[in-house]
C-alpha cells in the first residue's frame, strides 16, 4: 500500500500521486513510483520554472536547435555549428566537493558529445562561502581540483569561469559548468529512438548504486537528514569518458546510429522515456542484460541508478556488429539490452518478468506544472533605504583592501590548475574578460565568458537578470566578438516559497528583456532550485553562459595596457552607483543599495562601438568596468601588461571620490589607444553616440588617479600586483 | 609507536582506478586476479599513547582528515615488527 | 621527415602534435595505434601529451605494456628519434628508455602555465637548431613532472650532458624559484645516452604558431625535421 | 583469496604529501603525531594460489606494475580474518 511516508520518501505530493493513478489507470509498483519520483522531479521536470521560462526569446535565424535537447545548437557559417550548454552540479558538490565537481564536468561534457560534437572548450562558475571559514576553504580547493581532475584528463581546456564569495554560499556553495563543443552541421545528432525493431544499446561504464535518488536530491533542501543522503555521490572516472566520446563520435561519423542520449541524472528511465518520447515511439528493455557492478540490484535500482559514464545508443539494425567493433576497439563493451517499440510504452523486463510497463506520454508529457505563488521579498525594503556612506580618506588603503578581497583578487591559483591549452585553440588565455578559441583553418573565432552577480539579483532581481546578460556580452565586446547565443543556468532557492519564485521570476523577465534588446536567442539552460540549507536560502544566482564570432581571429583585444605612454580612454560615464557594490561588500561591510540601473540601448551602444574600433584596429586594449569599479578595472589592466608599467589617471567627473573611484556604473569600457588614433576613436564615439573621455595615460612605475585637484589613489604597482596575485595562493598555502 | 591507517572506497563505490589495474593485469595475462582496489595508506609515526587514546584517537583523524566518510572507508592497525612477520611483510629493495 | 604520433586510449594531446607536424610544418605525418605493432615505416616516433590510461596508478605505468612499445623499443636502440612530450617523457621512463621517475609536482596541484627553460644541450638531433644558453617560452601542463633520479644517475646525466632543458627564470638564471615542480637539477628535459630519445615535461606543440602566444617551441621540430642533414 | 600490497615511497624519496597531512594534523592540535608517510594500497581477490606461486606471482605483479622500482617500495601480505582481527582492523561505518 502506498501511504503519505512513501510519497514523502520520493517527493511526491497526494494529488501527484492521485494523477499518476488516473494517467495509468491502476496503482504504480515501487519501481514506477521511483521513475514517477524522478521524473517529475523538480529537476528532472521543471514543473515550477516552465511557466516563467516561456518568457525567455529563444528563436533566431541562426538557431539550430533551441531548448528542448541535450544542448542548444547555433549556426556560425561555414557548414559549423557550435553547441553549448551549462549545468548545476551545487548539491554534490557540497556534500563530496571533489567527486562532486568532476563529475558535474562528466556531466556536461556528454551533453555536448551527444550530439555529435566534439567539446573544445570547459568553463566554470563557482560561488563559495568566506575563505576564512575552514569548511569553505576546504570545499573550493576539492571543487577546483575535481574539475581539473576530469577536465584535464579527459582533454576539454578549461579556459574560463568566474568565482565570488559571499555568506550566502557558506553551506550551499554553487558549482555550474559550462561547455561548448564544435559539430559540422550536418553531422548533428539527437537523442532519438526511431525504427520499431531497432536495437537499443547500452555502453559504458556498469551500473552501479549510485547515486540513486539523486535528481530527488537536487530537488529538496537540505536539512538534519544531510547525513542519509550522502551516498548519492559517484566517483566520476575521466578514462572511461574518454573512450566514450571517441567510441561514440567516431560511430556517429559513420552514421551507424539512430540516436543517443546519456544517462544523467535519473540514468536508464530518463534515457529511455526521453527518446522514446521525442520520437513517439517506445522502448523495451531487458535489465538482467544491464551490465551490472554489484550484485542483487533490484530493478528499481538498475533503473534509477545515477552510475557515471553510461550512453544509451539506438543503431541501426544492420549496423550493430560495426558499432560493436569500434566499442571494442576502444575496450567498451556495447551491450544490447532491448529494441525499439511501436506505440510509445516503456517496457521493463527483470528475470523473465515486466517490472514497469508505463506510457511514456505519463512520464514526460503530462507532467504536473505549477503557477507558484509569487510575492515580494521583505528584506528588499529595508536594503533599499538610503543610508549615508562615510566616506575614507585613504584611497590607498581603500584599493588595496579590494584588490585583495577573494572575489576581485587574482582567480590564477584556480586556472593554472586547469589545463587550458590543451587543443592547441586558446588564443586568449584565462584572465582576459572573455577567452577567444581559434577555430583551426578558419579566420574566425568563437569567444565564451560566463557571468552573474548576484549581489544585484539579490538586491534587484530584474535588475541583476538585465546586468548578468549585458556584462557578458561586453565582455565578448572587450576581445572584439559579437554575441550569437545564450546559455544560462539559474541557482535559486526553495520555489516553495513565494519569495523565492518571486525573484525567479524577476530574473527571468530582465534575462528576458536583456536578451530581446540584444536580439540574442537563450537555446538553453538549467534552473536549480532547493539551495537552502536548513532555511537559508542563497541569494538568487543567474549565471549567464554566452558564445560570440570573432569574424578575424588577428584582431583579438586583451585587457592589458600593450605601451608606456598610451591613452587611456573611458567609453561611457560615471555616475554615482555605490549600491550593491564590491566596494561597500568588502570595504564597509554592507550588502545593501540599490545596484546600479542599466540603460539597454546605451549599453548596446557601448558595445557596439567597441566592436567597430576592434575591427578598425585603432584600439590596442579594452577591458569592461564591472565589480570593484573604474579604479580596479584601471589595476587590472596595469597588472595584465607584461612590461608591468602603471598608468596616471585625471578623470574630471564631478562626483564623490569614492563613488568614481569603486562605483559600478554599468555600459563602460576602459581603452588605451596609441596617440595617433586618438581622434579617429573620439570621432567614431561622436558618430556611435557614445560618451568617450581621455582619462589618463599609460606608463610609470604607480597607480596614480587624480580626482578634483586631488591626488586620491598613489601605489606602487608592483606591490598591489603581488597583493591581488598573491591573496588567493596565501589562502591556500601548504604549511 | 606506529600506526597504519587504510583508506578506501566503500565497497558500493566504483573505484576506476582499481578497475584500471585489473585490466592492465589482465592485458599482461594474470589473469588469476578476480577484482583490485585501490586505497591510501598512512603510515604514522606517534609519541606512545594508551591504547585507550588510540583507540580514541586514531577514528577521529581518519574520520575528520583521512578519509572522506561519504564515500570512503578506513581500518587501521597498530604496527608492531612482530605482527608485521606474521603478516609477512616483505620489503622489496 | 615522417612522423608518427603514438595513441594511446587517453591520449589528448594527439591530434594537436599531429596539426603542428603536418598543418604548420607540412612533413608527412600519421598515427600509430597503440595496439598495432607497425611504425608505419617512420624516422621519428612522438609519444604525446595526455593521460593514456587515466593515469590513475602512476603517469605512464600502463601504457608501457601497450603492445607497439615493443616497436618503439627496438626503434630506439637502433638510433631511431623517439620524443616523449609529458605524458609520453613519463611513459619514456616507465619504458626505462630514459632514466628516472616522476614524482608529484612539489606544490601537489596540476600546473599549466607558460614557463622559461634554458636550452642546455645545443647538440642533439632535436635541438640542433638553438644556441645553448637560449631561453625558450613554452607551456607546461601536468601533475607528476618533478624529475627524479638517484644522484649517481643525476651524475651520470650531467657528466654526459644528457640534460636538455632546465627550468629558469625569463634571464635565462636557474634558479630554485624558477623551478615549477621541484625536479631535481631543475630538469625539464633529457635525452639518452645515446641522443637519439628526448623526453621532456613542457609542450612545444603548444608553442608554435603566434596566434598561441609563443613560437619558441618550433625548435624542436624544426631540429628534428633538420636531423638528417647532422 | 586476497592479498594486500602496500606501495609507498622510498625513504630516500621526500613525500609532501605525508608533509601535508601532517600540517594539518598539527594544525588540528594532534601534535603527538611524529610523522606521516602516504602510500597506496591495493587489494587483490585472487583466485586460490599455492603459497609458492603467491611467492612468485605478487612480487612479479608489483615490481612490474604496481610499483616504480626507482622511487617506491612495496610490501603484501595475505589477508585473512583471523589476522585481520589480530591487527585490530576496524571498519568504520
Ligand atoms: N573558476 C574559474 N575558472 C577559470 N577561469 C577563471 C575562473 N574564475 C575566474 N577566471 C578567469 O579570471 C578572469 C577574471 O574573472 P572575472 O573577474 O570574473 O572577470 P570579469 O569580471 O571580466 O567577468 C577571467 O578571465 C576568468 O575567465
Ligand atoms: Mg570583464
Amino acid at each position: 500500500m502506498i501511504d503519505k511516508k512513501i510519497l514523502e520518501e520520493h517527493n511526491l505530493t497526494s494529488e501527484e500521486y492521485e494523477k499518476i493513478v488516473e494517467l495509468i489507470g491502476r496503482e504504480p509498483n515501487t519501481t514506477e513510483l521511483g521513475i514517477f519520483s524522478l521524473m517529475w522531479s523538480e529537476h528532472c521536470s521543471y514543473k515550477s520554472s516552465k511557466v516563467h521560462l516561456k518568457a525567455l526569446p529563444t528563436t533566431g535565424k541562426n538557431v539550430i536547435q533551441g531548448p528542448g535537447e541535450n544542448a542548444g545548437i547555433i549556426d556560425i557559417g561555414e557548414g559549423l555549428a557550435v553547441v553549448f550548454k551549462i549545468e548545476s552540479h551545487n548539491h554534490p558538490s557540497f556534500i563530496e566537493p571533489f567527486q562532486g565537481a568532476a563529475t558535474g564536468v562528466g556531466g556536461i561534457l556528454r551533453d555536448i558529445f551527444t550530439m555529435g560534437a566534439r567539446p573544445i572548450a570547459l568553463l566554470d562558475s563557482l560561488r563559495f562561502g568566506p575563505l576564512a571559514n575552514s569548511k569553505n576553504k576546504a570545499i573550493m580547493e576539492g571543487v577546483v581540483s575535481g574539475i581539473s581532475s576530469y577536465g584535464n584528463a579527459i582533454g576539454v581546456p578549461t579556459v574560463g569561469g568566474d568565482v565570488y564569495f559571499n555568506g550566502c554560499y557558506s553551506l550551499n556553495p554553487l558549482v555550474n559548468v559550462f561547455c561548448v563543443g564544435i559539430v559540422e552541421k550536418e553531422k548533428i545528432f539527437y537523442a532519438r529512438a526511431e525504427g520499431e525493431g531497432n536495437p537499443v544499446l547500452y555502453v559504458g561504464a556498469k551500473t552501479g548504486r549510485d547515486g540513486i535518488h539523486g535528481a530527488t536530491m537536487a530537488s529538496a533542501e537540505f536539512g538534519e537528514d544531510l547525513e542519509e543522503k550522502r551516498p548519492n555521490v559517484q566517483v566520476g572516472d575521466p578514462f572511461m569518458e574518454k573512450l566514450l566520446v571517441e567510441a561514440c563520435l567516431e560511430v556517429m561519423a559513420k552514421k551507424l546510429i539512430v540516436g543517443i542520449q546519456d544517462m544523467g541524472a535519473a540514468g536508464l528511465t530518463c534515457s529511455t522515456s526521453e527518446m522514446a518520447a521525442k520520437s513517439g515511439t517506445g522502448i523495451e528493455i531487458d535489465l538482467d542484460l544491464v551490465p551490472q557492478r554489484e550484485e542483487g540490484m533490484t530493478p528499481h535500482e538498475i533503473m534509477l541508478s545515477e552510475s557515471q559514464e553510461r550512453m544509451l545508443i539506438v543503431a541501426k539494425k544492420e549496423k550493430v556488429k560495426e558499432v560493436q567493433q569500434i566499442f571494442a576497439k576502444w575496450d567498451l563493451d556495447a551491450v544490447h539490452v532491448g529494441q525499439v517499440t511501436k506505440g510509445g510504452m516503456i517496457r521493463v523486463k527483470a528475470n523473465g518478468q515486466t517490472v514497469v510497463d508505463l506510457p511514456v506520454e505519463a512520464i514526460i508529457d503530462l507532467c504536473p506544472v505549477y503557477e507558484r505563488e509569487l510575492k515580494r521579498p521583505s528584506y528588499l525594503e529595508s536594503a533599499h533605504k538610503s543610508e549615508p556612506i562615510p566616506l575614507t580618506n585613504d584611497y590607498n588603503e581603500a584599493l588595496q583592501k579590494l584588490l585583495s578581497s577573494a572575489t576581485l583578487a587574482s582567480k590564477e591559483w584556480v586556472y593554472r590548475q586547469y589545463d587550458h591549452m590543451v587543443q592547441t585553440n586558446t588564443c586568449l588565455l584565462p584572465g582576459a574578460d572573455a577567452s577567444v578559441l581559434r577555430i583551426k583553418d578558419k579566420k574566425k573565432a568563437l569567444a565564451i565568458t560566463l557571468d552573474g552577480n548576484s549581489l544585484y539579483s539579490y538586491l534587484e532581481p530584474r535588475e541583476g537578470g538585465k546586468i548578468a546578460v549585458a556584462e557578458a556580452c561586453r565582455n565578448l565586446a572587450c576581445v572584439g566578438a559579437k554575441p550569437v547565443g545564450v546559455t544560462n543556468c539559474l541557482n535559486f532557492g526553495n520555489p516553495e516559497k513565494p519569495e523565492i519564485m518571486w525573484q525567479f521570476k524577476e530574473v527571468v523577465q530582465g534575462i528576458a528583456e536583456a536578451c530581446q534588446a540584444f536580439d540574442i536567442p537563450i537555446t538553453g539552460g538549467n534552473v536549480s532550485f532547493y539551495n537552502e540549507t536548513e532555511g537559508a536560502p542563497i541569494y538568487p544566482t543567474p549565471v549567464i553562459g554566452v558564445v560570440g564570432i570573432l569574424e578575424d581571429v588577428s584582431k583579438a583585444v586583451s585587457p592589458g595596457f600593450k605601451q608606456e605612454g598610451d591613452t587611456i580612454i573611458l567609453i561611457g560615464e560615471n555616475r554615482d552607483d555605490l549600491g550593491a557594490s564590491e566596494y561597500l561588500k568588502s570595504v564597509l561591510n554592507k550588502e545593501k543599495g540599490l545596484p546600479p540601473q542599466i540603460d539597454l540601448e546605451e549599453e548596446i551602444r557601448s558595445q557596439e562601438f567597441c566592436l567597430e574600433a576592434i575591427s578598425l584596429g585603432i584600439i590596442r586594449s579594452a577591458h569592461d568596468v564591472s565589480e570593484g569599479g573604474l579604479a580596479f578595472c584601471v589595476a587590472e589592466c596595469c597588472f595584465l601588461n607584461e612590461q608591468k608599467f602603471g598608468c596616471q589617471l585625471e578623470p574630471r567627473d564631478e562626483l564623490r571620490t569614492d563613488a568614481l573611484l569603486f562605483g559600478e556604473t554599468q555600459s563602460r569600457i576602459v581603452v588605451s589607444t596609441q596617440s595617433q588614433n586618438v581622434q579617429e576613436l573620439l570621432d567614431l564615439a561622436k558618430k556611435k553616440k557614445v560618451k568617450a573621455s581621455i582619462i589618463g595615460r599609460t606608463g610609470g612605475k604607480n597607480l596614480v588617479i587624480r580626482h578634483l585637484e586631488k591626488e586620491v589613489v598613489d601605489i606602487p604597482l608592483e606591490e598591489v600586483r603581488q597583493l591581488w596575485r598573491g591573496t588567493l595562493p596565501e589562502v591556500f598555502k601548504i604549511k | 609507536m606506529k600506526v597504519r591507517i587504510l583508506v578506501s572506497y566503500k565497497d558500493s563505490v566504483l573505484d576506476p582506478q582499481g578497475q584500471t589495474v585489473k585490466n592492465a593485469l589482465h592485458t599482461l595475462g594474470y589473469n588469476f586476479i578476480e577484482d583490485v582496489r585501490q586505497g591510501k595508506i598512512f603510515e604514522l609515526d606517534l609519541k606512545e599513547l594508551s591504547p585507550e587514546e588510540v583507540e580514541k584517537v586514531i577514528p577521529e583523524i581518519s574520520d575528520k582528515v583521512l578519509a572522506n566518510p561519504i564515500i570512503e572507508k578506513f581500518s587501521w592497525q597498530i604496527i608492531d615488527k612482530s605482527q608485521t612477520r606474521e603478516g609477512r611483510e616483505k620489503i622489496s629493495t | 621527415m615522417k612522423f608518427g604520433v603514438v595513441i594511446f586510449p587517453g591520449s589528448n594531446c594527439d591530434y594537436d602534435t599531429y596539426y603542428v607536424l603536418k598543418d604548420v610544418f607540412g612533413q608527412e605525418t600519421s598515427f600509430l595505434w597503440h595496439k598495432e605493432h607497425d611504425l608505419k615505416g617512420v624516422d621519428c616516433v612522438i609519444l604525446p601529451g595526455g593521460f593514456s590510461y587515466g593515469d590513475y596508478l602512476r603517469s605512464g605505468a600502463i601504457a608501457k605494456f601497450s603492445p607497439l612499445m615493443k616497436e618503439v623499443i627496438e626503434f630506439a636502440s637502433k638510433g631511431g628519434l623517439v620524443l616523449g612530450i609529458c605524458n609520453g617523457f613519463q611513459i619514456l621512463t616507465e619504458l626505462g628508455l630514459l632514466p628516472g621517475a616522476m614524482l608529484r609536482n612539489k606544490n601537489l596541484k596540476f600546473l599549466c602555465q607558460f614557463v622559461t627553460l634554458r636550452l642546455e644541450n645545443d647538440r642533439t638531433p632535436f635541438t640542433h637548431k638553438g644556441k645553448k644558453g637560449n631561453v625558450l617560452r613554452i607551456p607546461i601542463a601536468h601533475y607528476e613532472g618533478n624529475y627524479f633520479a638517484p644522484p649517481e644517475i643525476i651524475k651520470e646525466l650531467e657528466t654526459n650532458n644528457q640534460v636538455v632543458f632546465r627550468y629558469s627564470d625569463a634571464q635565462g638564471r636557474v634558479k630554485e624559484e624558477a623551478n615549477i615542480n621541484g625536479s631535481l637539477g631543475s630538469i625539464a628535459g633529457l635525452t639518452n645516452r645515446k641522443g637519439n630519445v628526448m623526453g621532456m615535461m613542457p609542450h612545444p606543440e603548444r608553442a608554435s604558431e603566434a596566434l598561441l602566444g609563443s613560437q619558441d617551441g618550433r625548435l624542436v621540430f624544426q631540429s628534428i625535421i633538420e636531423s638528417k642533414n647532422i
